[in-house]
């Protein structure tokens, strides 16, 4: 018998009398007769310890960032995540919920949901957050869109910094590939802010810039909001990596009037590219043109105060293709848990890690910069990744780091033909000193 | 269910409290980056104890499948194997970074590969691309492939998507975002799509259908081949909605019948849990014709090598890295789990299952068209001759310990209660959510108040929606 | 707290229903053993969901430290942190054989020791046991030391035990299971042992003295060294009960103070979590010259190798293998996350606590022996004036949200109510429990039968455990 | 801030102020001021993310049965525990909750542990199930103390088959070191049955065998009990391992007094020895002497069914001294664990699983028994152990057969002199054919 179905013979038989039927098989007359009952070429089913088997057999053709020193970003990284947040985020009760549409049998996840939403609007600067989108990327392009019905379709332009995580600007292009949309500014992959203000004008929508940007920097934000907002459109923050807003100035607080973010570092794990969290916070004034679901504070009959989903009218299963955005099943769970583990770190501990990450990546740059053939790019200000020029090839660095039990950075030159040979080196707290050094010794014997 | 309402996080905050541990400073101190740094975070502060029960007391005010009976109709909440979670946290699978070099993740990229061959077979479809998030991303991928694929013959007229009016809202949204119009298809009395006016619709202008078989009624499309043949008479593709294929797996393949391309939703078919909203997992098949235009990237096996590719025409990414590969842990599970003749019970006896509910449901809350239903079936929730409405009747059924039926959707249907009850569930379970809607029943008659006034055992009683909406508060202020 | 009570998993049974899978027969059958194979076996047959529901819900019906304060004196409910369980859920650490090849095991091996090595720096004891599973089982390693210890010097003739009124009733047991008879001796007026009556029972035939520091009044021995001293000089030993060592870590060392032989409770002090009853941990800690009576085997380190040893004049295997493993790796995790400050820091808060709500409920319960407490404090449980009893207050104390204190132990103090704070718990839970009693103190007066009746917020009231005792139902009987 | 500890500085002062003292310090006056507040010698405060780190680099020392073909048991045993049941027996509820003292606010532990019981006392033939001892071992020894109790101390006799677990019976003899009892039988490591038997008399409190024994081996237990009956002694049952219950005939089916087994293979894994479970069953008759907590099934005021511990006057806490044990703190949710595996298991999963055991095993055995140079002591009426008479000595195959990625079997000569270059192999649902061939073919190329 196959597992998880409970039907015995007997149900069977019970249930299809019930129903005024002789087999299962009549249940199912009204489908086509040649494409009925087609065979499935699949494996014959495993038992339980036989599959968890094959899947550690897998996993054994994989190289861990358990095992090796991990130095890599560029928009996934590799955080510690208190025992405590799985342990919690896994109950059952969390996890086999669904949207909480029923909200009086949902306050858990609708508080936890509401707590979210604070914790990112305090983390952010911003005013009001919604309850998830798919990843970072998802999230700028729907910030995109909301540009776009912010100003009521009348501007077409978006501008985006070239700095911005390369698959950012490519999923943005996936999302609008309408001709009618003009997405500009990442074309000379040097452009500085400087270029990107100077192409501001009536018909744009936004501007999209990342702080920390791709390569690690932070950005001279002075008078950029202002500037964005003398020509009428939105400035578009992409905090990433989130760790840094334990520490640096929020997008909030310079005028940003959208933020989105990579959420995954808030105890998400790695999980080679999903799930992740797209974060997504804006202001008050926009909330009506926001896409995504948002809960919100109420009273019940009895004036208990509650938690429901609301502001519906913008989402899909309302105004359907007037909707704010398609979006429907989205991050929760992972919403759950960067919210568990913004309250768990809390005010101390999300500065203490942002600090340590910033301490140690400025050790390590300084590090590397002192190798011979080795030179950091700006090394300054950055937040915790930081570029290398190297002597050689990355992908031929990172293959003998591996063999000196690292994984290596990032290989610039994928997206940026430019950046020959140039490394973006990602630190966290989980590479403490003895790590750096084992890397700066490593690049140091390559060089 | 826990009663007691629970504070929020930052009631129960104190300043100087902690939770966290982190190791001390090991290298030198670099300067912060004067007038880069903010000047305040206003976190909250809690110990890990205060942290455990926290969300352990939340977590009790939740219905949830480990805890009652889930019939949500189009959501198909069965029960999600625990199996799966102990795969999907596997370290070796887990601790993974999604740029490491291919080499390094051989295992991972097996898994995908493997994921998608299931899934071709399951379907019929000729290719298969992992990266949508959920099933709405999905959609928007086959639209966009849908849109790619035109163009790419140079057919640039094709502007409208044909949409039954049963269809969910994600399928009219999805094709808005994709920049097309859209035009609804009525639904016919057998609950079939309109034939005829389907057919006044078909010009050259359609880039498709969207078509959710079996669809939202619950009803298996009669004349899906005619359907199918009708648009790809007039140059369309048929874009099929799987969120209902648990009703046909190993019983049929979309594929096979004339779809074009069809989003999985993994969240629903192959048990990937639904997190309290998702994360979901929709992956998109496509037919031989489409597949170059796939969302990028994809597994391909060489000799003894996995590795990623993007798809030679691709409609681009639509998401960074690979999707949402946790849920692909847990679905790839499942199918190994189930086999092939696991896989057709788990359809049969989801039909089974509605069949007979719908037998034991329909004599009190009649359906809305009365066909032998697939996975679902659609009753309509008010009780005749009171003033009792599905919200009550929604809302009583939590009292009774069952969570609510999916209500007021599809939007075809008056008063809809929209119940799925899956293969997973017990004949008891069903006798006794059937025996409690009996018993609402009599009540709607002798005490509609106790309705109206629903549900009663719960933390918070019925929420006041409307003011939550009028006077937005989002975020907690202090 | 779940209200709705839940079947036995035996009546959710239905035939050939099931929840698990195995491999199919890989290898040729073998005739099954004629004649010795059973007939029938009537366990329950339930599908995984069915499984899940029963237990999801058993859980809900408890209360826990992880949901709700637990002031059990005696007990040291304090916050277990996941970290443990984490690490105790390590598959390198777990997925061990206590067979294997010393060499294989290496890392298991090497915890041990340094569990012993911390816990002996903690109690000044010159050696320590792992071996006991729980402080019951340490005491009575303990005595059966003492024992070994006399008659390896010839000195048959001691057979008494000395135990002080206030002690716990596994001392007693511990020493009558040894082969030996118990003298008690009575407290004096300020809690302490009374030195006379103790001089008293002095002589050649004494074993020993089973003392517990802080006592089981939650007050520190103030005779400490003269008590010692007095045993000693009758050629007995000074065993300690090391249950409430948690009141002293850093602060002092039992060991020091003239104490031969002590267990302690990973379970209390080192906060390995209770389980609903057990498993604990009963490590044994013995002065240098007891040493060689030690149960065995023990990890010793021999250049960079580990190796278990029996002590050359053990008394022997206490369990098969090396102790309850689990629990070494959750306590040597706390020490660690802890380091000397924060051990020391434990033992403060823990008294600081004990005595701020001692401070705040005496004036309406008084306690017992009124001098300052150590890690907990014993107040009178009833209501003077009124006729509630102390079962009342604890069983009232469930409605408002806490778990019970102790009762009706210790035994010389009538109606006790046994507080333990414990130092994981927030101040804001202190005042919340004593707010809770000064309400109770006043239903007393004001609506005594309340607290009669209680609990009420439970999903069973009070229980008929005399019917329980007299006809016991022990077991399902179908 | 070392953690666990949310008193805040101003939480302590407010606190002293209460207590009416200036300083933590005063607190601790009545300890002797010489031995007040040493320094403690301790490595200093790691980090989650450094204790962590630290112990999976004690678990890389370890060679564990999830990397290697394991084929030892000899008491603790290597089966697959289904993935639902340490997610659910991990529960906080579970986890952290104290004995059930306060029975309104503890009913999942005690309706869990009522259910273990009950599935017990089925699994065992038995009447009566306590609440768990702390091992199997210990379960042996209290069963023979309450074989006094029920002879009212008039018997002092007690006889041990030598098949018993070697531990066990080391930990018996610890248990009753005093001179006025006589523990026999296993002086002659080779006395059979009918030797032990013949030793039965009127002093003999209870003969202990254990079925089935040590190396595997079904006994012939026909008239056993009988014979025992006749000396007015206790039949004690070890059932190891308890996996074979869901095969053979249960003790309680011939006769036996009181049933002991070894719980771990329940689903507790192997966790290097410990915690365990100690399984004890007897007879309704002698409920009385019992050691060890009971649960038992009442009614509330309401008449609502309830659980309860029961007939705790034969407990410590109210006995004392005259208590039928000192066990307090006992196994709970190692039992817990089991209630749970036998439920998961079920009628048919605990025989299937047996038998697949039992099949595998003896398909080993024929394999090894071909091998030249090995034969297979006893090859029929076995469970899933068996002997192999081995051409070299056990320890040094065992490390070949590590090298080949094989865990071998015990060696029996540890403990049993007589038995020179002898394994004792253990064959479970973790072993399948591949495995068992690979064992073969690598003891073939010892040999
Ligand atoms: C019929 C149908 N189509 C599409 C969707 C959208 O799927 P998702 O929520 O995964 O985006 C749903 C889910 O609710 C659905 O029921
Ligand atoms: C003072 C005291 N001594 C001994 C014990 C016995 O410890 P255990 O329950 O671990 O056997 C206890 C535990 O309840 C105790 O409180």
């Amino acid at each position: 018998m196959p597992p998880y179905l409970p039907q015995t013979e007997e149900d069977q038989l019970a249930m299809l009398e019930t129903i005024g039927i002789q087999s299962v098989e009549e249940l199912f007359e009204e489908i086509p007769e040649a494409y009925r009952f087609p065979s499935l070429n699949l494996p014959r089913a495993a038992s339980e310890l036989e599959i968890l088997d094959e899947l550690y057999g897998m996993a054994l053709k994989n190289s861990t960032t358990g095992c090796f020193a991990t130095f890599i970003g560029a928009g996934a990284y590799n955080h510690f995540v208190p025992s405590a947040v799985p342990y919690l985020a896994g109950r059952g009760e969390f996890v086999t919920a669904y949207t909480p549409y029923q909200p009086e049998v949902s306050q858990g996840t609708l508080q936890a949901m509401f707590e979210y939403q604070s914790m990112i609007a305090e983390l952010t600067g911003m005013e009001v957050v919604n309850a998830s989108h798919y990843d970072g990327a998802t999230s700028m392009a729907e910030a995109a869109i909301m540009s776009f019905n912010v100003a009521r379709g009348k501007r077409r332009k978006i501008i985006v910094s070239p700095s911005i995580h390369p698959q950012y600007r490519q999923v943005l292009r996936t999302y609008l590939p309408s001709e009618q949309v003009q997405i500009t500014g990442d074309e000379d992959l040097t452009a500085s802010l400087e270029d990107l203000k100077s192409m501001l004008d009536m018909d744009t929508a936004c501007l999209i810039v990342q702080n920390p940007d791709f390569f690690g920097q932070l950005q001279e934000v002075d008078g950029l909001a202002e500037a964005v907002h003398e020509a009428g459109a939105l400035l578009v923050v992409v905090a990433n990596p989130i760790h840094s807003l334990g520490l640096i100035k929020p997008p909030g607080e310079y005028g940003a009037d959208i933020v989105v973010a990579e959420g995954q570092p808030l105890g998400a794990g790695l999980n080679f590219g999903g799930p992740y969290l797209g974060v997504f916070a804006s202001r008050m004034k926009f909330v009506r043109q926001m896409p995504g679901r948002l809960v919100g504070e109420t009273v019940d009959t009895e004036g208990k105060r509650g938690y429901v989903l609301t502001l519906s009218p913008r989402e899909q299963h309302i105004r359907r293709e007037k909707a704010t955005s398609n979006i429907c099943t989205n991050q929760g769970l992972v919403a759950l848990i960067a919210g568990m583990y913004l309250a768990y770190m809390g005010k101390s501990g999300m500065r203490d890690v942002a600090e340590l990450c910033y301490h140690r990546a400025h050790y390590a740059a300084s590090e590397v910069d002192r190798l011979e053939n080795y030179k950091v790019k700006s090394p300054d200000l950055f937040f915790n990744e930081f570029v290398v020029q190297c002597p050689k090839p990355v992908a031929q660095i990172n293959e003998t780091l591996l063999e000196n039990g690292i994984l290596g950075g990032y290989d610039l030159q994928k997206e940026y033909p430019n950046a020959k040979d140039q490394m973006l080196i990602c630190v966290t707290e989980l590479n403490d000193r003895t790590q750096i050094d084992k890397l700066t010794a490593a690049l140091s014997e390559i060089a | 269910m826990r009663k007691q309402l629970e504070p929020l996080i930052f009631e129960i905050s104190s300043p100087g409290r902690m939770a966290y541990t982190l190791p001390s400073l090991d290298v030198s101190e670099t300067d912060l980056p004067e007038g880069y740094t903010r000047a305040q975070l206003k976190l909250p502060e809690v110990s890990e104890l205060d942290f455990v029960r926290h969300y352990t007391h939340l977590s009790q005010m939740n219905y949830s499948i480990d805890t009652e009976f889930y019939p949500l109709g189009s959501c198909t909440m069965k029960y999600n194997p625990k199996v799966n979670e102990k795969a999907a946290s596997i370290e070796g699978l887990t601790h993974v970074h999604p740029l490491q070099p291919e080499a390094t993740v051989q295992g991972s990229l097996e898994l995908i590969y493997k994921l998608q061959e299931a899934l071709k077979e399951i379907s019929g479809f000729a290719s298969i691309s992992l990266q949508p998030a959920a099933g709405a991303h999905g959609e928007f991928a086959g639209v966009l492939i849908m849109r790619a694929y035109h163009m790419s013959r140079g057919d640039e007229k094709r502007t409208k998507v044909l949409i039954p009016d049963s269809a969910h809202g994600t399928n009219p949204a999805s094709s808005a975002m994709s920049g097309f119009s859209v035009v609804e298809i009525p639904s016919d009395k057998r609950g079939n799509v309109d034939l005829d006016a389907l057919k006044r619709e078909c010009d050259d202008t359609v880039v498709g259908l969207m078509l959710t078989n079996p669809n939202t009624l619950g009803l298996y499309e009669e004349q899906v081949l005619e359907v199918c043949e009708t648009i790809h008479t007039c140059g369309g593709l048929v874009y099929g909605d799987g969120a209902n294929l648990n009703a046909l797996l190993g019983i049929t393949k979309p594929g096979d019948q004339g779809i074009d391309v069809m989003h999985f939703n993994l969240h629903k078919t192959f048990t990937t849990p639904h997190g309290g909203g998702g994360p979901g997992s929709g992956p998109v098949g496509v037919s031989e014709e489409l597949a170059p235009f796939l969302p990028g990237p994809i597994a391909e096996k060489d000799g003894d090598l996995y590795r990623l590719v993007i798809p030679e025409k691709s409609i681009g990414r639509l998401k960074s890295f690979y999707g949402n590969y946790g849920m692909f842990i847990r679905a790839y599970t499942y199918i190994r789990m189930m086999g092939p003749d696991g896989l057709r019970a788990v359809a049969e006896n989801a039909v089974l299952n509605a069949n007979y509910l719908k037998a034991k449901v329909s004599p009190l809350f009649p359906v809305a068209v009365d066909r032998s239903c697939m996975h679902e079936f659609v009753s309509h929730g008010d009780v005749a001759g009171t003033d009792v409405i599905a919200l009550d009747v929604a809302k009583r059924l939590l009292d009774y310990g069952h969570h609510s039926p999916t209500n007021y959707f599809p939007l075809i249907v008056h008063d809809a209660l929209m119940i799925e009850p899956t293969e997973t569930e017990s004949k008891e379970t069903l006798d006794d959510f059937a025996d409690a809607l009996e018993k609402i029943h009599s009540e709607a008659h002798n005490n509609p108040e106790l309705l109206h006034s629903a549900p009663h055992i719960t933390p918070v009683f019925r929420l006041d929606e409307a003011t939550a909406a009028r006077k937005p508060v989002l975020c907690y202020k202090g």
